[in-house]
């Protein structure tokens, strides 16, 4: 058995915290009446402009935790404030950009007209719509693609198009459920920088859902780890590695190093 | 009381609650009309008037009280319905089989399976009791026609929505061709032909009644019609309006029943 | 009974042919203007449409169903009925009736010299000429029950409700009486014996293959062209009102059904009482009713061998016989029309 | 080239049942179908006589077609309407709005044409003018034909929608309106024509039989009875025809206007 | 650019070659009649008891590749041989086993029934059945679930049903396509773990589609990168990491040059 490794935040008592979450717990009621316990007493502070990910294997309540923190959940206990208010008041302010866990397009639209769903939405002018969604799928390689369905789209491509709709918006908060899983290496790498790059530039709050090690490493200022059964946070890992990341970086010994202690981080549990 | 509050929330509660209020709205016009129509049962008979008529002891024709009449009346109409019910699923599968065997059959009898949907049946009925020259079986045939066509291309898109990846996989396996069906393409199309089933078991009832009421005899259908023509009570014809609908609805309520029984994987969860 | 010549079929006490003031002319011609005249149509509508082209008039008409609702209601003010139905359940104030007692009046067909047969009986040639004996037998047997049931119209009535009819005991003997009226009295009001009941009398059969090669419209050219060639010879015969076992044979299929024009009731008291007293069993025959008023109508039964026998309308007969049908009038048991068209008085 | 390709490879789709429909009117005409049957010319006339009768008659048989489609029509559009509208509410209250469809979909199960001698007593106010009234009646049966499929229907497609995908819309605050105009209503465009392909042809058939019982003796659907009922059997065909053709071109219309109309999202 | 790097297998003269691809070519009609090339001239030969793995990125053609050897497709150009025979005669034997990329199960079987099935249609006998089937779910960890029905199975769970059903039939060829990609790094770990185990004990053949680098290094004997636009095969490197394989393996310098190597010849593309 590897070493348990827990470097749990205490409350901070700074005031760039975005969000602040305070023994946020979850029982769902499953149809037949029995409760299901999928998240217990969570605490957890993250900064304004940090880069945040949640780890753990499947099942263990990382949804869910997305889900309550954007206010499409209610957690059965615990509370959650973002920049001193509820769920509710963020997301009537529109704050949130949210990339699913599926690419959740509407078949109706085009490529180009998805990107551009939420700025209609938003009431942003028809020009600037255009010219900010065509960033968007040039951003995500899609440029050639704007004009077709999504039927028309592999299964990683959809993903994109659901990235360039969350990231058109230009949200301060970016919450990404295991976004890129759906996608080869090679275009995830390349994603990787460019969401760093954007993120870097915009000072965006990032809470990024996987249960790519490598990947949680590369991107965050601190991995969270969770447990399952029932979820709960069981570690979490500040990452040190100088900024900006680059691909490398990925060879030096203390990526290694860092990927070996999250790792062991989670065969504790 | 927990269960009292649990009944109050059901969906049996609600289904209760609308048939009240529909009654509630016909007992208003039918107040109406027997306060403004010198023959009120011929436009709006209360409610309690149709029910009260089917325990009524009085005898409706020369033999018979209204129950006993409408009794004896379902039992032959039903009969019929369900023969040609039976002979109509049966040949409506036998056929959707064939067309999926073979692409030529599919494309010879799919668009005229459409246009018999199209002919007007109550006008083609003297022609079919001209064929079978019985006006008994010319209703069970019509019932058949009637029930053939849900059933003949809801089970054929069942076959069809069979994934490509089945197919492979019984490819792969080297399957038989009757492997192939036994084992995946009748049982995947199951929930189809239920559908179809769900569509053509009020179907047949429905048409049943409207094909009594081309010639005398017995049967719902004939008494409806009589009863429209002044042959006897007005009351019959209500009755029957009642008790049709209220078949046509168990019948499909019976399928779904069957449905169950036959495929317990779908209950959820 | 006593029913006088022009009054005989408007036999409701109460009803009579002619109002206080008005002209039958006018009274059409008002109700023409206003496009309120009704029928049912379906083959129904011919003595109406003569009644109209004499007063030169369109024979436009109102679908009427089957209650008297829309006279009732005055969406139709010249409303048709039968003699020994509708007319009865307007007038009359029994279960069903709208009891307008004398407040009404109506206008003949038969005084106005436009009356069409109505209930006959008969089979189709093939069915005739192959069973020659099987068809006297069931017209002969079928008349002594007419016999019979003019001569006793209640008892007949009795009859006609235990054999399963559902209209009102009451309304059927008030039918069963109109009825006989209609077997015992022609279309100048004559009245004709009882014991002649089917007999076809010339005069009326011509008026009527008259009426109807003028006023049934045919869209097929074919069948237009046959309507106007029929001779009485082609739609009817006498050669089977009378039957003799011992000279003619016995009958070549003893089980037969005949189909009504429509539901059972006192119309077609003749054959319900023929069945309850055994008429049928004494020429050894197994007689099937079956009831009409669906649109299979009896016309398409016998001609389609569902049924053996009809009871039709004349003008339905000539032209289902103009459409190729080659069906055969073997007897003919009302002799005036039961048409008429009943209007509120002013 | 390609389009020629495209045209050979639809070919078999129109030619095999075109071909068969050649045979069978062959059959029918060489009366070896009558054979077949046990029937005869009259009670199934010959195609050419069906043929003569309507080149004879087109004026007439025009006016009747006129009036059956603005039945057919009228009701198809009222009880599309109507029936989306009863969708839209139920979707707005979804617990009593669920129940209340199960209601209306039990209405499928009554025969409701033998409703239409009833209807015409329940319209008898509505107008002096008899074909207003009947015209009226007529459209009042084909509607409520042809509410409950594009309710039901209509409620799946508005409340059965992609998992998250309303979700989406939550996150970025969008209103109840504009969860509508942007999800719901698009969403729902499928179950509409699948609500189409049962309604177009019950429309048709609801407009024939409400013509049955109707007060004005006029359209196809009247036509067909009276020569039914008059032993006018080529009259009848003739007629029937014409009905099958109007349900079948109403049908091809509305399998045009889908594959335009969706073909986008079929990529 | 990194330096390109090209291992082609030579046609090997061999007798123990099981799969030999010679000069195999894919071209897709699409609806539209244009055409779409996916392969383009690949020629491979794979040993019997070989493990290969086909990496690239989506797109690429490794899933139409994979289609071909199983006889699911006819290549457009070019010849395939099994074991000296056409795909058609080894399929026909029941040579293969398939894991797809999604799971396909049948919603209306239990867990067991769904192993079962290829063994029903290969007639092993009831008694067999059941056994063989216990013992594959023993191996993917699924015996508490053998009872449920698919829908009550999370998506990892479902795909490892799929592969006990692969196994199950103790193919001589196992074709996997992405098999693990919907797991978590931990069920994934293990499975590859049993995965080796199983091939050392019975000599299977397999061939292993997958996007993940560090996962083909660590399965195979030799990683066959495919190159897209048209899909072509664009090196083979040999992984001489020793056998049995372990999960130490994976930080040692050897592994990590391996994944660099097998990662530059794609960059190379
Ligand atoms: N609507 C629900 N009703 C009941 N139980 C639920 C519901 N949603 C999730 N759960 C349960 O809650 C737990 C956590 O689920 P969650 O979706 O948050 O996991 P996850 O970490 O996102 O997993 P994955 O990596 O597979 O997406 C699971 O055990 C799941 O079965
Ligand atoms: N049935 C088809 N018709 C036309 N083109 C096809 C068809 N199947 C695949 N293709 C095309 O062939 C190419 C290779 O597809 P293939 O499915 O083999 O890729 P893959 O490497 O398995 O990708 P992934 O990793 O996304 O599964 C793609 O460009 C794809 O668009
Ligand atoms: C379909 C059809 N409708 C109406 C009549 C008219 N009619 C003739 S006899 C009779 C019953 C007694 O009046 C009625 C209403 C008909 N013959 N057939
Ligand atoms: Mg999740
Ligand atoms: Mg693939």
């Amino acid at each position: 058995m590897a070493t348990m490794e827990l470097e749990k935040t205490l409350p901070s008592a700074e005031n760039n915290v975005e969000i602040m979450l305070d023994q946020v717990g979850m029982v769902y009621q499953n149809a037949d009446g029995k409760d299901v316990t999928a998240l217990t007493s969570v605490s957890l502070d993250i900064q304004k402009g940090e880069f945040v990910s949640l780890l753990g294997p499947s099942g263990c309540g990382k949804t869910t935790l997305l889900r309550i923190i954007a206010d499409l959940l209610q957690p059965t206990s615990g509370t959650v404030q973002i920049g001193g208010e509820t769920p509710r008041a963020a997301r009537l302010k529109q704050r949130y950009g949210m990339v699913f866990q599926s690419a959740v397009l509407y078949d109706w639209r085009t490529v180009r007209k998805n990107v551009m769903l939420p700025l209609e939405i938003m009431k942003v002018p028809k020009a600037d719509r255009i010219e900010r969604a065509d960033k968007m799928l040039k951003l995500v390689g899609l440029t050639d693609f704007a004009d077709h369905y999504p039927r028309q789209l592999s299964g990683g491509m959809q993903q994109r198009v659901g990235i360039a709709r969350a990231l058109a918006i230009r949200p301060e908060i970016l919450l990404m459920d295991e976004p890129f899983s759906a996608l080869d290496e090679f275009t995830r790498e390349k994603l990787h920088v460019d969401l760093l790059r954007i993120w870097r530039k915009t000072n965006k709050t990032i809470i990024f859902v996987t249960h790519n090690i490598q990947e949680s490493v590369f991107l965050s200022d601190r991995v969270c780890v969770l447990s399952p059964h029932p979820g709960r946070l069981s570690a979490v890992v500040n990452i040190d590695l100088p900024r900006p990341r680059t691909m490398e970086m990925k060879e030096t010994p203390e990526f290694t190093a860092l990927v070996a202690k999250v790792r062991n981080s989670f065969e504790g549990v | 009381m927990k269960r009292l509050k649990r009944f109050f929330r059901s969906g049996t509660m609600v289904t209760l609650v609308w048939v009240l209020g529909i009654a509630a709205i016909w007992e208003g016009f039918a107040y109406y009309v027997a306060q403004t129509k010198r023959t009120p049962l011929n436009v709006l008979p209360h409610l309690w008037q149709i029910i009260g008529s089917f325990f009524s002891d009085k005898m409706i024709t020369g033999q018979m009280t209204m129950i006993q009449l409408i009794g004896n009346s379902c039992a032959e109409t039903l009969s019929r319905a369900a023969i040609g019910f039976l002979i109509g699923t049966v040949l409506g599968y036998l056929l959707a089989l064939l067309m999926n065997l073979s692409g030529i059959v599919e494309k010879i009898a799919f668009p005229y399976l459409m246009i018999i949907q199209m002919i007007p049946i109550l006008g083609m009925a003297p022609i079919i009791l001209a064929i079978t020259g019985d006006i008994n079986t010319s209703r069970i045939v019509i019932a058949a026609i009637l029930t053939f066509y849900p059933v003949s291309t809801n089970t054929l898109a069942g076959f069809k929505a069979v994934e490509k990846e089945k197919h492979e996989l019984m490819y792969s396996y080297a399957a038989s061709k009757f492997q192939h069906y036994i084992k995946t393409i009748i049982p995947s199309s199951i929930p189809y032909f239920f559908t179809g089933l769900k569509i053509s078991a009020p179907m047949a009832i429905t048409a049943s009644i409207l094909v009594d009421t081309l010639q005398g005899g017995n049967g719902l259908g004939c008494m409806l019609s009589q009863s429209l023509k002044g042959g006897m009570s007005r009351l019959v014809f209500w009755d029957i309006v009642l008790i049709s609908a209220v078949i046509g609805i168990l019948s499909f309520y019976l399928m779904g029943l069957l449905e169950k029984l036959i495929c317990p994987y779908k209950r959820k969860s | 009974s006593e029913s006088a010549p022009g009054s005989a079929a408007t036999g409701s006490s109460a009803a009579s042919s002619s109002a206080g003031g008005e002209s039958s002319e006018e009274i059409i011609k008002a109700a023409s203007a206003a496009g309120k005249i009704g029928n049912w149509g379906l083959g129904n509508e011919y003595e109406i449409q003569a009644l109209l082209t004499k007063y030169g008039l369109p024979t436009d008409y109102i679908t009427q169903d089957f209650t008297m609702d829309q006279f009732d209601s005055d969406a139709v003010t010249l409303a048709s009925a039968m003699t020994y139905n509708e007319l009865g359940l307007v007038v009359n104030g029994y279960d069903g009736g709208y009891n307008y007692g004398d407040s009404v009046a109506t206008i003949d067909m038969n005084d106005e010299g436009v009356a069409m047969l109505e209930d006959n009986l008969f089979c189709s040639k093939a069915f005739a000429q192959s069973n020659p004996n099987t068809v006297k037998a069931f017209v002969s047997a079928s008349m002594k029950g007419w016999y019979y049931a003019c001569e006793h119209p209640d008892e007949a009535a009795q009859i006609v409700f235990e054999a399963g009819s559902s209209v009102s005991a009451d309304h059927q003997a008030y039918m069963a009486k109109e009825v006989a009226k209609l077997v015992t009295t022609d279309m100048k009001g004559n009245t004709v014996s009882a014991d002649k009941v089917g007999q076809m009398q010339d005069e009326a059969m011509q008026q009527t293959l008259d009426l109807a090669k003028k006023y049934i419209i045919l869209e097929d050219a074919s069948a237009k062209e046959k309507l106007q060639s029929l001779t009485l010879d082609d739609i009817r015969s006498t050669d089977y009102l009378t039957y003799d076992k011992d000279k003619d044979g016995a009958v070549e299929k003893s089980a037969v059904s005949v189909q009504l024009k429509w539901l059972p009731q006192a119309q077609f008291m003749g054959y319900y009482v023929a069945k309850a007293k055994g008429y049928y069993d004494e020429v050894g025959l197994d007689v099937t009713i079956v009831s009409g008023g669906g649109d299979i109508s009896e016309t398409t039964a016998v001609y389609n061998g569902t049924v053996d026998f009809g009871v039709t309308w004349v003008s339905n007969l000539i032209n289902a016989d103009a459409g190729g049908m080659d069906l055969l009038e073997v007897a003919q048991v009302y002799q005036r029309s039961g048409l008429v068209l009943v209007y509120k008085k002013k | 080239m390609k389009q020629l390709k495209r045209l050979a490879h639809m070919a078999p789709n129109v030619l095999l049942p075109l071909g068969v429909a050649v045979l069978l009117v062959i059959l029918w005409q060489t009366q070896v179908l009558h054979k077949l049957l046990g029937t005869d010319t009259i009670t199934l006339p010959l195609p050419t006589r069906i043929g003569e009768i309507i080149s004879q008659n087109t004026a007439a048989i025009g006016q009747h077609v006129e009036i059956t489609l603005t039945v057919a029509l009228g009701g198809l559009l009222l009880g599309s309407l109507l029936g989306y509208g009863i969708a839209v509410i139920a979707t707005i209250f979804p617990k009593w709005g669920a129940g209340g469809l199960t209601i209306v979909s039990a209405f499928n199960a009554i025969p409701i044409v033998a409703l239409a001698p009833v209807i015409n007593n329940w319209t008898r106010d509505f107008s002096n003018d008899v074909s207003t009234r009947s015209t009226f009646a007529k459209i009042l049966v084909v509607t409520i034909f042809c509410t409950a499929s594009m309710s039901v229907n209509a409620f799946r497609g508005l409340t059965e929608l992609k998992p998250f995908s309303e979700d989406l819309m939550k996150t970025y605050a969008a209103r109840h309106t504009t969860v509508f105009a942007k999800l719901r209503l698009p969403n729902s465009v499928p179950y509409v024509f699948t609500a189409l392909k049962v309604s177009v042809p019950a429309s048709v058939i609801g407009a024939l039989v409400s013509e049955y019982f109707a007060e004005d003796t006029v359209g196809v659907g009247r036509q067909i009875r009276e020569n039914i009922v008059k032993g006018q059997y080529p009259t009848a065909w003739a007629y029937i025809a014409v009905a099958c053709l109007i349900g079948i071109s109403m049908y091809a219309i509305l399998m045009l206007a889908e594959h335009f109309i969706l073909k986008r999202r079929k990529g």
